[in-house]
């Protein structure tokens, strides 16, 4: 999955899920039974204790992207490397809307905004150190910032939202070029001083600076891909030896770490251990029988431990059921025919069944019906439903009316395209097939390997067109916890490209472009909430999106954790605090 | 003796170069006749969001648009006498024999193909003994009493054995072993040997019962074929006439001519399954070869199913050497005859 | 998964001594055609086993009669049966009751009796299909190899040798990975049967050739065949008058062997995931989906076992039956 | 007199089948006195060779039903136990199988198989020793370099190596009683009787017991002092070898005895009396119309033998009406072919060349029948293979009628496959199990162009009428006939076209004697009636011997003898032909031991030389 998000308003999140539990309906029906869970790590901390030692045992399904700070895009992998790679700026350790309001961290303070809002200053603590003792200077953040942005022949998993803000010119990479100085947008008066040159302003860059890619990289031990293999930690821990992908990876206490200089606790146990390629069935078992810590992962367990763990009252204690900050839709795509009419386009957005569609990834515990493009927890978000229907089933009679407008009152044939190794998004693409065939429109699936969804069908407007995809089956989660880092990539008619699109709905609407380049201008952060809900207003109005589900995870916390609450900044236990009851 | 080995070593070269040319067309050569053009194909290379850059990169790499038979020779080159590839700071030699190198995980197919080698080998050596052992004596009971109930009973095990998909048998015995009756460790379970054989036994017991039911279903109706031959043969009665006890007669004269067709199916299952046994893998989540391809295929790291791919075929053209060997040494007619 | 079938003989010679004797008054004038299917007729086993495919066959040709008839359309969903929390069905046995069959599928509710029903459709087809190329190149290729001989029969037994030492699996999951959504003028569903049909069919046609080359090694050294030679007779007619009527018992007994090892086969990519695109129910593909399932819903995972194992098994039998009904051998 | 070694009291076999209980066997009774040699003869399905199994207790474990009572050596074999069953197996009673080279396990050499017989007997000997045993006894059976090929495979061996290794085997325990099943069937005449000569060495030197089982009167006439004769299960006739032979009782003793073809008969002589038969009895089954011509043609007939009487006395031998003709062009011309066959082999898997026909030239006219004979591998087959150019010969030429065949395309050769023809060997490969008699025998009018449905079926039955057959066999299946049947089909087949040279390739050696009798009567009908030229080849000498007029004797490629039959038969001029002329077996025991002497003679000479 494209698990690219980060933080966003917990506040929102207790009102989206009542919220949806009425209006999504369906929900405690004739079998339901009371399934409620504990949820206590979402609001507090879980079994706090400052104890030290043991070994965290963590578990993968499948593996990282890269173990490379620079080279990464997953949210489990970013509040990972946290164990090794200190970064610039950080979010504090605390359940809730605080844990998503970034505090330095290896910097003194947060970033110092030149006037003209283009310059971003940081100043390095004193006495940061590698893993072998040496020195951190700024020079290794520019080292970092350069390799993980502007190499992409070598480096290219991780965002590159550097690459775009800062002036570098034709700066062509470190791999290429070796003098750094040559790389302009990022300069270093001193050893512990860091400035960023943006080509315009950029008001959520904090954000930015939180990512891993601003952890310092020592040059001479960089080796380009093969730097996953043994990464020089700044963090707590360090690789225990060079490791090999697919092996399990061991880190161990590094001597040179000095807590002294770390806002955050992040030193518990002796020791972490991460398996990988681990069947998920058996990884939930052994969760929840103990001999697994931690689900690296963070998505929940699958659905065979669900239903353990809901039909059993103990387990329940142990388990939480937050939003992820995932948002499922269908990008409707108005390039396609007929949905270059908007009543075609909304004859499919009256006729969606989401109740069907909330089942097919799993019924309630999976995720809240969602009715707008912000995911509840992002400021600025607002439970509008311009396309709501009654139980969220649809309407025959709002879908007939919109049918006849559109010039097509006995239906029309169009195609719903989807992740075809993703079941529930196979499941889901049935769903509305299902819902829309009982009003004549009719629909072919068209199932994508993932791996190319984005690069070559889906993401390819020329494709979509071609292959007539005019429902796209979609997911987004903000890369940093805002409006901007949600919205961006999915509505600004600038990010329409011909091969990696994410506009699936191909919006270019000039007073949603308008709107969100104001946004990243404006300073005050309740002003950019304002603007925020104003563009999702206007996206939904363009009915070019079908929004479904904000997606929930099953998280389960086994009895030996401590320290353990649902991080709003990752969508996910906070890696970094847990600690093991001796 | 060496010439005939030399021989079919020669024919196994050969067996592996139209092997590579098979596995070249399936990955390069079906896919631009289907309309694929180079950067597509360069892209299903990378994975996740490709930029250009890297797909220019890995086109090059790949000779993508060069002619086809410049790509083949790069190919077969590469596999034989090994490839580079930059990492930025370095160039990675990828040494022969190079089964590819993943651009999705930075990392070179072939340490990790050895890697789980291991599993599936622990797999395939455990299942062959048992379906051997328990096919062979229960297809030689069978014709030995031939018509009996026992051999009514054996050969419609046999016959639901051969019907019964793996996937669904494996499916089953977890359900009732490991779940309802936690005898076993749950799918996923594998413990090295080196580490503790006892629990490595004892997690691939459900494997290797469900892959070896198969199999050996498949080897008693083989056996028990065989066998009623054989026993009707002259030389079995020869060896009666010999006064020989009807024990050694069956043992030394009879099972000796009805096992050696055996020895080549035996070596041509077993070496498919060192390149894994997908369905059984797949079913338990062991983390072998075939798992691993079927991970890479779903995953889209083409550069993955293509090494394993390779690497299975090498097996098999191996085992096809050993067996003919082993025909030849069992089996002195073959020698001249071939 | 797949091993060389042990060859029966068909164009043995029968004992000449034992016919004239036991064969009686009897069998005189009648076909061996006609021996045949009075000896499996008297095979129960394989008659029920035959009974069965014939039932499956008119079970996937007339799919949508019967389940307008008993059922629900396979694709419908009903998740009036779905517990909204757990997505598993409600009520007990998985939902099984009057008016499902055999429950219904967890989250979607579909009704598993219809896709069962349909999923025939897919299995059958793809199983006879890719017999139907395997047996035609088999033969083909066979009769050349074993007819013609010398480099001809050395270039395709090489070529046999190869496609038997490739990794079938990995082969048809890779390929069915790599081609795209539309090409070489089909699209979707017709494409992917059309690639299972080829891969399965063509990687599996040496063992059909294999066993045809046999026979007509064997068959070309029989005098028949030089006396029809000496007549003046031309390959083409030798070939065709002489060796295929021959060929005609190892081909049906092989075929029939071999379309439940197809069905399997199908099944299986199905269950890895490459098969025939959902929602278009398959066998293989419903028992993938029930793996989570197997606690809360064991009949979803025992209805799509029990049909693939049954309709495997009755092919099994009756290709059993028809081969030692063939077999001169299994004569008294 | 001492007590008989074997002795069987009525001994009856019954085999289950579809149709019920088939009777192999039906209360047969006979003693075996030391020392003695019992001969049982019998065609196929008479139950000899169910009763030898039963000797060796060897139907135990089948659905065989064995009652009555057999005695080997003192033992009970009814009452003993399966242990002492076995422990008579080999060391009382030693068994000689038919096919050498089935009957030896391929996989084990040759001196395993012969230690092992040993070992089991005598499970306290040594390695050693058992090892001395094995190359001591391959040694007496005349394997010559004993102690090296005792760690050959049997596939190493040829066929008279493989049977004396069987026989070795068979002596390794020193049994009191050998029993040889139809040993000498598989194998050529002058190795046949070197078997048979070695068997009868054994018997004297060894003071065994010998049974010898054969379908062949004339195998036994020289090895046995006393011999059964058997039809289906029952013992018709026995007593004292001279007396059956020479004074037989029992009519199927007698037909046998008519039946066997006699290389001391001229085929003048044969000629004369078949004719005389034939007017005397028309076959059944045939129309009336049918046996109106054959009385016809048999009084031409009549007048035909009186003429030929009349030629023997003046001792011309080869067709002497045809002698007018016989200056003119011949049909047939062969002239220098040679036929040339790369062999793999040797250390480096070179090809080697193998001439299997080498330099071979002769003449055939019209009307004429040439024989040729000889052994296998003598190259007989691929020469009537190339005369009818289902091999082309590697140079020479085939000249018929005039016209250079040799190198014609297949196209071309086509319509005159027309007038060469061939009759095959064996009945049961030679017919499609999967085609009708009728559309085998019609496929050559089809082939060469005929499409008149009707018209061909017309043709066919006519045929199958003539060759004794019934017009409503048309459409049955081969399996429906009998050997002797079949051979009449494929006959049937080779005349549809009217051919004018067939090439009958050892048309007789799978039958029975008697079935062999009445081919044979048949071809000689035919020839006369659609004045059929013949070349006939055999390995069987009598039989050539009965129906040629010249013979050709082959031998490794080569003709060493080509003459009128009467000279090479009375006078042979080549040393192999005479070689091959004292192996072959005669139904006079009194000659059988002379032409043994005689053979002990020139093995000798040869071995001094």
């Amino acid at each position: 999955m494209r698990k690219k998000w980060l933080g966003l308003a917990a506040a929102g999140t207790s009102v989206a899920m009542l919220l949806s539990a009425c209006g999504g309906g369906g929900g405690n029906g004739e079998g339901g039974g009371d399934y409620s869970v504990d949820n206590s790590a979402i609001s507090s901390i879980v079994d706090q204790s400052k104890e030290q030692g043991g070994t965290l045992k963590l578990a993968h399904s499948d593996q990282f992207d890269s173990l490379d700070p620079g080279n990464t895009y997953y949210a489990a992998n970013w509040d990972f490397t946290r164990l090794y790679a200190r970064t610039l700026v950080t979010y504090p350790q605390k359940p809730g809307d605080k844990g998503q309001e970034p505090i330095p961290d290896l910097a003194t303070d947060l970033g110092e905004v030149s006037d003209d809002g283009l310059t971003w200053t940081y100043t390095l603590k004193k006495g940061l150190k590698f893993q072998d003792g040496s020195k951190i200077t700024s020079e290794d953040v520019k080292y970092a910032i350069a390799r993980s942005n502007f190499a992409p022949e070598v480096l290219n998993k991780g965002p590159n939202y550097f690459f775009q803000l800062l002036d570098a010119g034709d700066y062509k990479g470190p791999y290429k070029d070796d003098n750094l100085d040559n790389f302009t947008g990022v300069t270093t008066p001193d050893d512990r001083t860091i400035k960023f040159h943006l080509k315009k302003p950029f008001a959520e860059f904090d954000y930015l600076a939180a990512m891993p890619q601003t952890s310092p990289v020592p040059a001479d031990a960089d080796t380009g891909t093969q730097y996953q293999t043994n990464v020089v930690s700044t963090g707590p821990y360090k690789f225990e030896s060079e490791w090999t992908p697919g092996q399990t990876l061991t880190l161990v206490r590094n001597e040179h770490y000095d807590p002294s200089t770390d806002p955050l606790t992040r030193n518990r146990p002796d020791k972490i251990q991460v398996q990988w390629k681990q069947e998920e069935n058996d990884r939930d078992k052994r969760l929840i029988n103990g001999d697994l810590h931690v689900d690296v992962a963070g998505l929940g367990v699958e659905a065979s431990a669900r239903q353990d763990i809901l039909r059993n009252e103990d387990l329940r204690a142990n388990a939480d059921n937050p939003q992820t900050g995932f948002l499922l839709y269908f990008a409707i795509n108005p390039n396609v025919e007929p949905f270059d009419k908007k009543a075609c386009r909304e004859a499919v957005l009256y006729g969606a069944d989401k109740t069907a569609m909330q089942g097919a990834w799993g019924g309630t515990i999976a995720g809240d019906i969602a009715t707008n493009m912000l995911p509840p927890s992002i400021k600025g978000y607002k439970p509008i439903d311009p396309y709501g229907t009654k139980g969220q089933k649809g309407s025959k009679k709002k879908v007939e009316a919109a049918l006849k407008e559109c010039g097509m009152p006995d239906g029309f044939s169009t195609n719903i395209s989807y992740r075809s190794d993703r079941d529930k998004e196979k499941k889901t693409a049935e769903a509305l097939q299902q819902a829309l065939q009982q009003y004549g429109i009719k629909t072919d699936l068209k199932g994508y390997p993932a791996g190319t969804y984005t690069s070559e069908q889906a993401g390819s407007p020329e494709f979509v067109h071609r292959e007539e995809l005019g429902i796209i089956a979609y997911g987004w989660g903000a890369d940093w916890p805002s409006g901007y880092g949600f919205l961006s990539q999915i509505m600004h008619g600038d990010s329409i490209k011909p091969a990696g699109n994410s506009n699936l709905s191909e919006l270019d609407d000039p007073e949603v472009n308008k709107l969100l380049d104001e946004s990243v201008q404006t300073e005050d952060p309740a002003a950019r909430a304002e603007i925020y809900a104003e563009v999702n207003q206007l996206a939904m109005e363009s009915a070019t999106f079908l929004p479904y589900l904000n997606q929930k995870a099953l998280l389960y916390r086994p009895e030996e954790l401590s320290n353990v609450y649902f991080s709003e900044a990752y969508k996910m236990y906070d890696y970094s605090a847990l600690g093991l009851e001796q | 003796m060496i010439r005939y080995i030399f021989r079919r070593l020669a024919a196994g070269v050969v067996l592996l170069l139209v092997v590579t040319m098979v596995v070249f067309a399936i990955f390069f050569l079906v896919p631009r006749l289907a309309g694929i053009d180079s950067d597509g194909l360069a892209a299903r290379y990378i994975g996740k969001s490709p930029s250009p850059e890297a797909i220019a990169a890995v086109k090059e790499r790949l000779n993508l648009d060069e002619p086809i038979t410049v790509q083949y020779w790069e190919f077969v080159s590469g596999l034989v006498m090994g490839q580079e590839y930059d990492s930025g700071t370095d160039i990675i030699h990828c040494d022969a024999p190079c089964f590819g190198y993943s651009f999705k995980t930075n990392t070179e197919v072939w340490p990790q193909l050895l890697e789980r080698l291991p599993v599936t080998g622990s797999l395939a050596i455990g299942a062959a003994v048992i379906w051997l052992v328990a096919g062979v004596s229960i297809g030689v009971l069978s014709a030995l009493r031939r018509g009996s109930l026992l051999d009514r009973a054996a050969m419609m095990t046999a016959l639901a054995g051969v019907s019964l998909p793996i996937f669904f048998t494996g499916l089953v015995s977890l359900a009732l072993l490991s779940y309802y009756w936690p005898i076993f460790p749950p799918g996923g379970s594998y413990t090295d040997f080196t580490e503790n054989p006892l629990a490595w036994a004892h997690g691939l017991v459900l494997p290797w019962v469900t892959l070896a039911f198969l199999y050996a279903a498949m080897y008693a109706r083989l056996t028990r074929a065989g066998m009623l031959d054989t026993m009707g043969e002259d030389f079995i009665r020869t060896a009666r006439a010999k006064g020989l006890p009807e024990r050694t007669v069956v043992t030394k004269h009879g099972l000796r001519a009805a096992l050696t067709p055996i020895i080549t199916i035996f070596g041509l299952d077993f070496g498919l399954m060192l390149g894994g046994a997908v369905l059984t893998e797949s079913t338990f989540s062991l983390p072998g070869l075939g798992k691993f391809a079927v991970d890479a295929i779903r995953g889209s790291d083409l550069p993955v199913v293509l090494g394993v791919t390779m690497f299975t075929a090498v097996f098999v053209v191996i085992a096809n050497l050993v067996v003919d060997v082993l025909y030849a040494w069992v089996d002195p007619r073959v020698r001249v005859g071939a | 998964m797949t091993a060389p079938l042990d060859v029966p003989g068909a164009a043995e010679e029968a004992q000449p001594e034992a016919v004239a004797q036991t064969g009686g008054t009897r069998d005189r004038g009648r076909s061996l055609g006609q021996i045949a299917w009075m000896r499996l007729r008297k095979d129960k086993v394989a008659m029920t086993g035959g009974a069965f495919v014939v039932l499956m066959a008119l079970v996937a040709l007339f799919a949508p009669l019967i389940v307008s008839l008993l059922g629900h359309p396979p694709n419908q969903w009903n998740r009036e049966m779905i517990d909204p929390a757990l997505g598993t069905p409600m009520g007990p046995m998985g939902g099984m009751s009057g008016e499902h069959l055999f429950g219904v599928e967890p989250v979607t509710g579909r009704d598993i009796f219809s896709r069962i029903v349909y999923g025939a459709r897919i299995s059958m087809l793809i199983g006879f299909l890719a017999t139907l190329v395997s047996v035609v190149i088999g033969t083909f290729m066979g009769i050349i190899a074993g007819y013609f001989g010398g480099w001809v029969d050395a270039l395709i037994s090489r070529l046999m040798d190869i496609f038997l030492a490739f990794p079938l699996l990995l082969f048809a999951m890779a390929l069915v990975g790599v081609l795209p959504d539309a090409a070489f003028g089909l699209q979707d569903n017709a494409l992917r049967i059309a690639i299972l049909v080829f891969i399965i069919g063509f990687f599996n046609w040496p063992y059909i050739g294999r066993i045809i080359r046999g026979q007509t090694l064997s068959l070309r050294e029989r005098e028949f065949v030089e006396a029809s030679r000496s007549l003046g007779a031309s390959n083409f007619y030798i070939l065709r008058k002489e060796l295929l009527p021959n060929l005609v018992a190892p081909i049906l007994v092989y075929s029939t062997l071999l379309i439940p090892t197809n069905i399997l086969f199908e099944a299986a990519l199905s269950f890895l995931g490459v098969g025939v695109e959902p929602p278009t129910a398959t066998w293989g593909g419903m028992l993938s989906e029930a793996v989570d399932y197997y606690d809360s819903a064991p009949n979803f995972m025992l209805a799509p076992g029990l049909a693939i194992f049954l309709t495997v098994l009755a092919f099994n039998l009756f290709g059993d039956g028809l081969r030692d009904a063939l077999d001169p051998r299994t004569q008294s | 007199m001492t007590d008989p070694v074997v002795s069987v009291s009525d001994l009856r076999i019954t085999f289950p089948t579809l149709e019920g209980r088939i009777t192999a066997v039906n209360g047969i009774s006979f003693d075996v006195p030391a020392g003695g040699a019992v001969g049982i003869v019998g065609e196929s399905g008479s139950g000899k060779s169910a009763t030898s199994l039963a000797l060796m207790g060897l139907h135990r474990g089948t659905n065989a039903e064995v009652t009555g009572d057999i005695t080997v050596v003192g033992k009970n074999l009814a009452t003993a136990t399966d242990g002492q069953v076995r422990n008579m197996r080999g060391n009382d009673i030693a068994m000689v199988f038919q096919d050498p080279m089935s009957s030896l396990h391929p996989q084990y050499t040759i001196g395993n198989q012969l230690i092992e017989a040993y070992k089991v007997h005598r499970p306290e000997a040594s390695s050693a020793d058992a090892r001395k045993r094995a190359v001591e006894s391959l040694d007496r059976v005349g394997i010559p370099n004993a102690a090296k090929r005792i760690n050959s495979y049997p596939h190493e061996f040829s066929g008279g190596m493989r049977q004396r290794a069987l026989i070795a085997m068979g002596l390794m325990c020193d049994p009191t009683v050998l029993l040889a099943d139809e040993i000498t069937t598989a194998l050529d005449v002058t190795v046949q009787a070197q078997i048979l000569d070695l068997l009868d060495d054994l018997r004297s030197d060894l003071g065994m017991s010998l049974i010898l089982v054969s379908h062949d009167l004339a195998v036994v006439a020289g090895s046995v002092d006393e011999v059964l004769v058997m039809q289906n299960g029952d013992i018709v006739e026995r007593g004292d070898v001279r007396r059956v032979l020479s004074s037989p009782e029992h009519p199927y003793t007698k037909s046998l005895l008519a039946a066997v073809p006699r290389v001391d008969v001229s085929r003048a002589q044969r000629r004369a009396q078949v004719r005389a038969e034939r007017t005397q009895s028309a076959p059944r089954g045939l129309s009336a119309q049918a046996k109106k011509a054959l009385k016809a043609k048999a009084a031409r007939q009549a007048a035909a033998v009186e003429d030929e009487s009349a030629q023997q006395r003046t001792g011309a031998t080869a067709k002497p009406e045809k002698s007018a003709e016989s200056a003119e062009q011949p049909l047939l011309s062969v002239r220098n072919a040679r036929m040339r066959f790369k062999v793999r082999g040797g250390l480096l898997g070179r090809a080697s060349d193998f001439y299997a026909v080498d330099d071979v030239s002769f003449d055939l006219h019209q009307g004429e029948t040439l024989g040729i004979v000889g052994e296998s591998g003598s190259g007989k087959s691929t020469l009537s293979r190339m005369i009818t150019r289902l091999l082309t010969p590697t140079s020479g030429q085939i000249v018929f009628e005039g016209r250079d065949i040799t190198r014609l395309p297949e196209y071309k050769l086509r319509p005159l496959r027309r007038d060469i023809q061939m009759i095959f060997q064996n009945p049961y490969s030679s017919l499609n199990p999967r085609v009708t008699i009728g559309d085998s025998i019609g496929a050559g009018l089809r082939v060469q162009g005929e499409s008149n449905t009707k018209e061909i079926q017309r043709k066919v039955q006519e045929l199958l009428e003539r060759v004794g057959l019934e017009a409503s066999h048309y459409n049955r299946f081969p399996h429906a006939f009998s050997g002797g049947q079949r051979q009449r089909i494929a006959i049937a087949r080779a005349l549809i076209l009217r051919p004018k040279l067939v090439i009958c390739d050892e048309p007789v050696s799978a039958l029975d004697v008697s079935t062999q009798d009445q081919v044979l009567r048949l071809l000689d009908e035919l020839q006369d009636d659609f004045d059929l030229t013949y070349i006939f080849v055999a390995h069987d000498l009598a039989v050539v011997r009965q129906v040629s007029d010249r013979v050709a004797v082959m031998r490794k490629g080569e003709v060493v003898e080509l003459n009128d039959s009467d000279t090479v038969y009375e006078a042979p001029q080549h040393d192999y032909t005479r070689e091959l002329l004292a192996a072959a077996p005669v139904l006079d025991p009194v000659e059988a031991k002379k032409h043994r002497a005689q053979r002990a003679e020139l093995r000798r000479q040869s071995t001094a030389a």
